[in-house]
């Protein structure tokens, strides 16, 4: 495999960035969470990418750290979607605005 | 060979990205998603880290996008089409984060020679991981399977209407 | 040293009234038993100080105890007894029964709390006077004031919380200034000698640069300055004393001012001593200016509790006054008069108490003509009048002419210009008694005269002002060497000389 | 006897007052009232019993170290000389007089215990200030006093005039004591102690430029008790009082301590030129001023109270001349009539039903004891020849004319006019309270007996207590002048011719008092209100003065700094903080909508901020 280090630098940044617009631009709950899975996958590619170029297990240590918490947060959150669901009826996150100051 | 497949796949998952980003239709999202998420698994083969790339087709393709799409169809979420109305101050943020981390990896590639380096074939076998796993980070280990097992007991709590309960108490009171 | 220092006595009149305070509350079923509790656990500690009176002997410390308390630190429970703080630990032990006695009856709410929040109080307090180690006194300088805020909070009068916010705003204010300095010292000391300690004898030692030292001595200033208080400091005084249940105030303005005094000779002026020098001038003016100041506006008041406030404030900035003119004689008088403030002040709180218990009111108008209606009860307000603008023969006017005889040693001029604080001080007072004990009674006014527990309150406050008035010997012997004083040798360079 | 008993003359009042506070309310009324007077008759007993320990330098006896600090220490000491003998002698013996008085005249009192508890404790104060051999237990005396005249004048408290006639007597010697303490403490610095004998016996010690200040802040001190210029206009108001008080307080004992004050520290007043002659001069201006202001008056008790202040401004007088024998003459003498004329007064008063000369009864008249005996005090208070008053009076204006220079010619000029206007109001007086129509009213009251009996010991005592101190033309030795061995500074001396053209002199001026009087005053009709009766009966509107220049901005300054400083200023800073900060906290929290979406859009914003920070410092370096 010949690939230099800067390309998958820029797929994880394209990857990132899509990501982070569906978050910003998205207002459904599901679909902001999609972007959180997106741009955390980015984060994943750069660390096992890493960890080949400097031949350091470490990056996929932590790939699979990143993994594991996201799963985690994927079980709370999808509880929570459903649990606003049921409250609000809705998914807009701005219809969820009870902390406002 | 694996120089080409490795750029096919990379096409493959922002194509898919782009597509789950922007089809209005949620299902549809999660499938382009999955293809990802494939895509993303390859890639990490390719990358010497057969295992990783193992748990991400098993955690995510098979654990987390099945609880999507079951908790989509299980809210049956209706397409929307709420993209045309997003202003400035949310697009804003994220044109101008874009053109200023693209110049910061410009900037990187630019100025660290060794991005530039060519990653060469590595691969980590699953032994030498879960050694390297459980001898290096096991404090790392017991805190994310504790996390999980609060995040497990959470979700349970939510789900089982944990909330709903004191959402009738609230509308009783009022 | 003799063989009582063997007990660990001072750690008693801490431990004593925390363990009445646990004891409250463990018998919060019945109140009757929490009044006879915390009676009991206060008087104890009143018998314990009282037990303390003995002369000084070399060192200039009565006692002196030294235990093991926060290695890592350096922090150790150190506690020291010396003429000075015996005087106040004496009248915080007093004034607490006697707090304890005025709100016998007056408290029938949630009684367990309010006497274990007393005794925690008289614990803090206790903590406070005899702490020679720096981390153990801003404890306890801390620890005193939340069960103040809370009996304020709990059993005040209505609309207390404005008040309670402006005390906490300032005093918290003020304690932060001196933490800063507590700790800058503290680690001053830490880098010169390696050696890691909050002990007061051994930051005296620490070299510090005048710049450093004055910014040092100006937070411990503002601390006890906010304490005292002294004007324009002294904003949260009034509206607390006035919200404040008035065994509380008795409280505040008898003993828990006096810290404010007690650690400015104790810390301020000990650990700063050059810098406290250099500010005795502008000290002994801002005092003089508090005295005339608050005398001046004590007059303009048509509520008891509030003239008496200001008059407090008046008085305390003639104790300042006296701690600041750098005169030997007169902090000797300044020792003394704490101590007589605070028996005067309690007097004057347990009478209003009094007035409050019966009318419920504590508006000038709404008296008149007591001596009529309740002549034992005017009697004693009467005296407590008159020891208040200082007539000699009662305890206030011994602590005054010292004062008075030691600013004239050194600063004639300033003297001079103290000395109609006792003219203002009779304009007040006297105007007080005018409208409580002359005239004639508002019509509606019912007046039972004092009842025997009344009278066991203010029976042993007259004896003590007749007391000190007649043979203040007895508490200006303690006082005739007082540890840690030697500086202020150095500081009467002014002595001599002849008014022009 | 030892000499430590001593210190029993004081504490005897005080040991009556003791006992009749804890226990007078059980007592029975004969009891309590015949303790209050047994014990200041044993104390007079007591002072006649120790005479002899007065004689040479004195006694002193110190009872106990009452304060003691570093650098001061205060004996309770008493000095028992002379000059403190013969003025305890007058004071127990007058308030012996007068607490006998008063157990007929308080006889309807249902307060009596309070009565003669304060008139213990004044005695006893009195005798502290008397007996006192430091300058601190004088102090203690001197409030003592204060207070107890306080609560005296204020006695019958449910009127409020009276209360704040107390009020104002003691705020206004209070004012002077300032002045008092503040020359007490410089003598302090100056020798360390506060002993009179010790003081007294080093005066050199005393720089020259401080004598004058010194007696000048003395002098002031004086003033307030004295009632003299520019603190006398208590002492009018202080006859709301009981008649009584009036006479044991504002008219033997009180008004005089500060003329004893003087005598005591004499010869550190000596010292000072300057201020012996502002002393004659503040006393003779109050003794003119009061004259007047006693022509006036149509309340008897303010007469008299005038009279009083126009009397004691002799005995300052009399000190500014530099006689100390005088002015102590003059004290006793009129300490003698005074109170022979105020108890009268008392007599006439409930006699005659009413305070006020022109309206009361003129009852007294049939009563030969009270007319007669006022009579005596009338005479001896005008100066009528060969009376105790023409002898101290005559004396002190011989002694100033002696003087002879500029300033004492003028003092004495005012005093012999002075002594005309005496003449004067005293014979209206008299013509006024006995003269004129007897308006019938039914019963008049009988006089009890214990206020009868003490008349005519008072009126001999008026009439030939002269005899103690007689001058020499009259074939006396001025035995007052030998026995007090004071240090009278009589720089001139008169010759034997002039002494007697003056003593003609002064009978001249009371005859011609008298004559005007009979003019005048004979009839009622004589007196009509005009503007200068007006202003002397107002004492010169000096109240007014008062109260406009120092007690009205004093209330006003008090309310101002209440409401304006304190409540606006410091708290409405205060309070402008705390909404400073609810205000701030109300714009800052709209940046909580509590949307998800604004949150992560201002995360991205701040990410955007961070990453081309470091962007920026990339660049840069």
């Amino acid at each position: 495999m010949n690939v230099p280090f800067s390309h998958l630098l820029i797929i994880a940044f394209l990857l990132f960035l899509m990501g982070l617009a569906s978050i910003l631009v998205r207002r459904n709950v599901i679909r902001v969470l999609i972007g959180v899975e997106i741009m955390l996958n980015a984060a994943g590619l750069v660390l096992v990418g890493s960890s080949a170029l400097w031949n350091k297990v470490d990056g996929q240590l932590f790939a699979v750290f990143l993994m594991a918490i996201e799963a985690a947060e994927v079980a709370l959150a999808l509880a929570l979607v459903i649990y606003l669901r049921r409250r609000k009826g809705t998914l807009n996150i701005n219809a969820f605005n009870e902390m406002r100051g | 060979m694996a120089t080409v497949v490795f750029y096919i796949l990379a096409i493959l998952a922002l194509l898919g990205t782009y597509l789950c980003v922007t089809r209005s239709n949620p299902v549809h999202a999660i499938l382009y998603l999955v293809n990802v998420l494939f895509a993303v698994a390859l890639m990490y083969y390719l990358l010497g880290a057969p295992l990783v790339a193992a748990w991400e087709v098993i955690v995510y393709a098979g654990a987390v996008m099945v609880l999507f799409v079951f908790i989509i169809m299980m809210l049956e979420l209706t397409p929307d089409q709420e993209m045309s109305r997003v202003g400035w101050l949310r697009w804003g943020p994220t044109v101008l984060l874009a053109m200023v981390l693209f110049c910061t990896l410009v900037l990187f590639v630019a100025v660290d020679p060794e991005t530039s380096r060519v990653i060469v074939d590595t691969y980590v076998a699953p032994k030498a991981f879960g050694y390297a796993l459980f001898a290096k980070y096991p404090l790392a280990v017991q805190v994310i399977s504790f996390h999980l097992f609060i995040a497990a007991i959470g979700a349970y709590y939510l789900g089982r209407g944990g909330g709903s309960r004191k959402r009738s108490r609230e509308e009783g009171d009022e | 040293m003799n063989e009582l220092t063997f007990y660990p006595l001072l750690s008693l009149l801490i431990a004593i009234p925390l363990g009445g305070a646990f004891l409250c509350v463990l018998s919060r079923r019945s109140s009757g038993l929490c009044r006879w509790l915390a009676l009991l656990s206060s008087g104890a500690v009143l018998v314990l100080a009282g037990s303390l009176f003995r002369l000084p002997d070399q060192t200039g410390w009565l006692l002196r105890e030294d235990y093991a308390w926060i290695d890592t630190l350096g922090a150790r429970f150190t506690l020291g007894l010396d003429g000075v703080s015996l005087l106040m630990v004496l009248l915080t032990a007093l004034l607490i029964v006697m707090a304890v006695l005025v709100s016998w009856r007056t408290i029938s709410e949630k009684t367990a709390l309010y006497f274990s929040l007393l005794l925690a109080l008289e614990a803090g307090l206790m903590g406070v006077f005899l702490a020679l180690d720096l981390f153990l006194f801003y404890i306890c300088w801390e620890i005193m004031l939340i069960p103040a805020v809370i009996l304020i909070v709990v059993w005040g009068e209505e609309g207390s919380l404005p008040a309670v916010f402006k005390f906490i705003f300032f005093t918290i204010g003020g304690s932060l200034l001196m933490l800063l300095s507590i700790i800058s010292l503290y680690y001053l000391h830490g880098e010169q000698t390696g050696v890691f300690s909050f002990s007061l004898e051994a930051l005296r030692l620490t070299k510090l640069s005048g710049s450093l030292e004055l910014w040092i001595y100006l937070g411990f200033l503002l601390a006890f300055a906010v304490k005292i208080p002294l004007v324009p400091l002294h904003i949260w005084l009034p509206d607390t004393y006035c919200k404040a249940p008035t065994a509380i105030t008795l409280l505040l303005s008898g003993v828990l001012a006096k810290t404010g005094i007690y650690g400015l000779y104790r810390f301020a002026f000990q650990l700063c001593p050059e810098a406290a020098a250099k500010s005795f001038a502008w000290l002994s003016i801002v005092a003089l200016v508090t005295v005339f100041y608050a005398a001046w506006t004590a007059f303009g008041q048509s509520d008891i509790k509030r003239l008496l406030a200001y008059s407090s404030v008046s008085h305390l900035g003639f104790i300042v006054f006296g701690l600041s003119v750098s005169n030997r004689t007169a902090m000797e008088g300044s020792f003394l008069q704490m101590f007589s403030h605070g028996i005067t002040m309690g007097a004057f709180f347990a009478l209003t108490a009094m007035i409050e218990e019966r009318i419920g009111d504590t508006r000038m108008e709404r008296l008149g003509g007591l001596w009529g209606r309740a002549p034992l009860w005017s009697f004693f307000f009467l005296v407590v009048a008159l020891s208040s603008l200082g007539l000699p023969g009662l305890n206030n006017f011994v602590g005054e002419i010292l004062i008075l005889a030691g600013a004239f040693q050194s600063l004639p001029w300033l003297g001079a210009v103290a000395v109609p604080s006792i003219l203002l001080a009779a304009l007040y007072i006297l105007r007080l008694v005018r409208h409580v004990l002359w005239g004639v009674s508002p019509a509606g006014l019912i007046w039972t005269d004092v009842g025997r527990r009344e009278i066991f309150i203010l029976v042993p406050f007259l004896i003590l002002m007749v007391w000190v008035g007649c043979w203040p010997q007895t508490f200006l012997d303690p006082l005739q060497q007082v540890a840690g004083l030697p500086f202020f040798e150095g500081a009467v360079a002014l002595k001599g000389g002849v008014l022009p | 006897m030892r000499p430590e008993f001593i210190s029993l003359i004081p504490l005897l009042p005080l040991g009556g007052a003791l006992i009749n506070i804890l226990f007078g309310g059980r007592l029975s009324r004969r009891v309590s009232t015949g303790l209050a007077v047994v014990s200041v008759a044993l104390a007079a007993f007591m002072v006649v019993a120790f005479w002899s320990y007065a004689a040479g330098g004195g006694t002193r006896v110190e009872l106990y170290t009452w304060i003691e600090a570093s650098g001061l220490r205060v004996p309770l000491v008493l000095l028992f000389d002379s000059l403190s003998a013969s003025m305890a002698l007058m004071v127990t013996g007058v308030s012996t007089l007068i607490h006998i008085y008063c157990l007929g005249y308080m006889s309807r009192e249902k307060d009596y215990v309070r009565f003669f508890v304060l008139l213990n404790l004044f005695v006893f104060a009195m005798l502290v200030i008397v007996l006192a051999g430091d300058l601190l237990v004088l102090f203690l005396g001197w409030e003592g006093v204060g207070f107890c005249s306080y609560a005296l004048i204020g006695f019958w408290y449910r009127e409020g005039r009276n209360a704040d006639a107390g009020q104002k007597a003691f705020v206004m010697t209070r004012a002077a004591d300032v002045f008092l303490l503040i020359a007490m403490l410089w003598l302090f610095r100056i020798f360390g102690t506060f002993s009179i004998p010790d003081i007294m016996a080093r005066t050199e010690l005393i720089p020259a430029a401080a004598a004058t200040p010194l007696v000048l802040l003395l002098l002031a001190g004086a003033c307030g008790k004295s009632a003299q210029f520019p603190f006398m206009s208590w002492l009018p108001d202080a006859m709301a009082g009981p008649t009584p008080v009036s006479a044991l307080i504002h008219a033997a004992t009180m008004v005089t301590a500060g003329v004893y004050l003087l005598c005591r520290l004499f010869p550190l007043v000596m010292l000072s030129a300057q201020g012996m002659a502002a002393i004659a001069l503040v006393g003779i201006l109050t003794a003119g001023y009061a004259a007047l202001c006693a022509l006036a008056q149509d309340e008897i008790k303010r007469v008299l109270a005038y009279s009083t202040m126009s009397q004691v401004g002799y005995m300052f007088v009399a000190l500014g001349a530099g006689t100390l024998s005088g002015a102590m003459f003059h004290l006793y003498t009129h300490a003698f009539f005074k109170s022979l004329l105020f108890l009268g007064a008392g007599c006439i008063v409930l006699l005659g039903g009413e305070n006020n000369i022109f309206r009361m009864d003129r009852a007294a008249r049939r009563n030969p004891l009270v007319f007669g005996t006022f009579l005596v005090g009338s005479l001896a208070l005008a100066g009528a020849p060969l009376t105790s008053g023409f002898f101290s009076k005559d004396g002190i204006l011989t002694t100033v004319f002696s003087r002879g220079s500029g300033l004492y010619e003028l003092v004495w000029v005012l005093g012999s006019l002075t002594a005309f206007v005496t003449a004067l109001y005293t014979f209206r007086l008299l013509y006024l309270v006995f003269g004129g129509k007897e308006k019938t009213r039914g019963e008049i009251p009988t006089l009890s007996f214990s206020m009868a009996v003490v008349l005519p010991f008072l009126a001999v005592a008026a009439l030939f207590g002269g005899v103690i101190n007689l001058p020499a033309i009259f074939g006396g030795n001025e035995t007052l002048r030998h026995f007090l061995e004071g240090p009278d500074v009589i720089q001139g001396f008169v010759a034997h011719r002039e002494e007697i053209i003056l003593t003609a002199l002064a009978v001249a001026v009371f005859a011609i008092g008298w004559l005007a009087a009979y003019g005048l005053f004979r009839r009622e009709s004589a007196l009509r209100d005009n503007m200068a009766s007006r202003f002397f009966r107002s004492g010169f509107y000096i109240d007014q003065l008062l109260e406009t220049l120092f007690q009205r901005p004093f209330r006003t300054l008090a309310r101002f700094w209440d409401r304006a400083t304190e409540r606006q200023l410091f708290d409405g800073f205060f309070s402008g903080l705390g909404n400073m900060t609810f205000g701030g906290a109300k714009i800052v929290r709209r940046m909580q909508t509590g949307r998800l979406s604004t949150y992560l859009g201002s995360f991205a914003w701040g990410l955007l901020f961070l990453a081309s920070f470091f962007l920026c410092c990339a660049l840069g370096g």
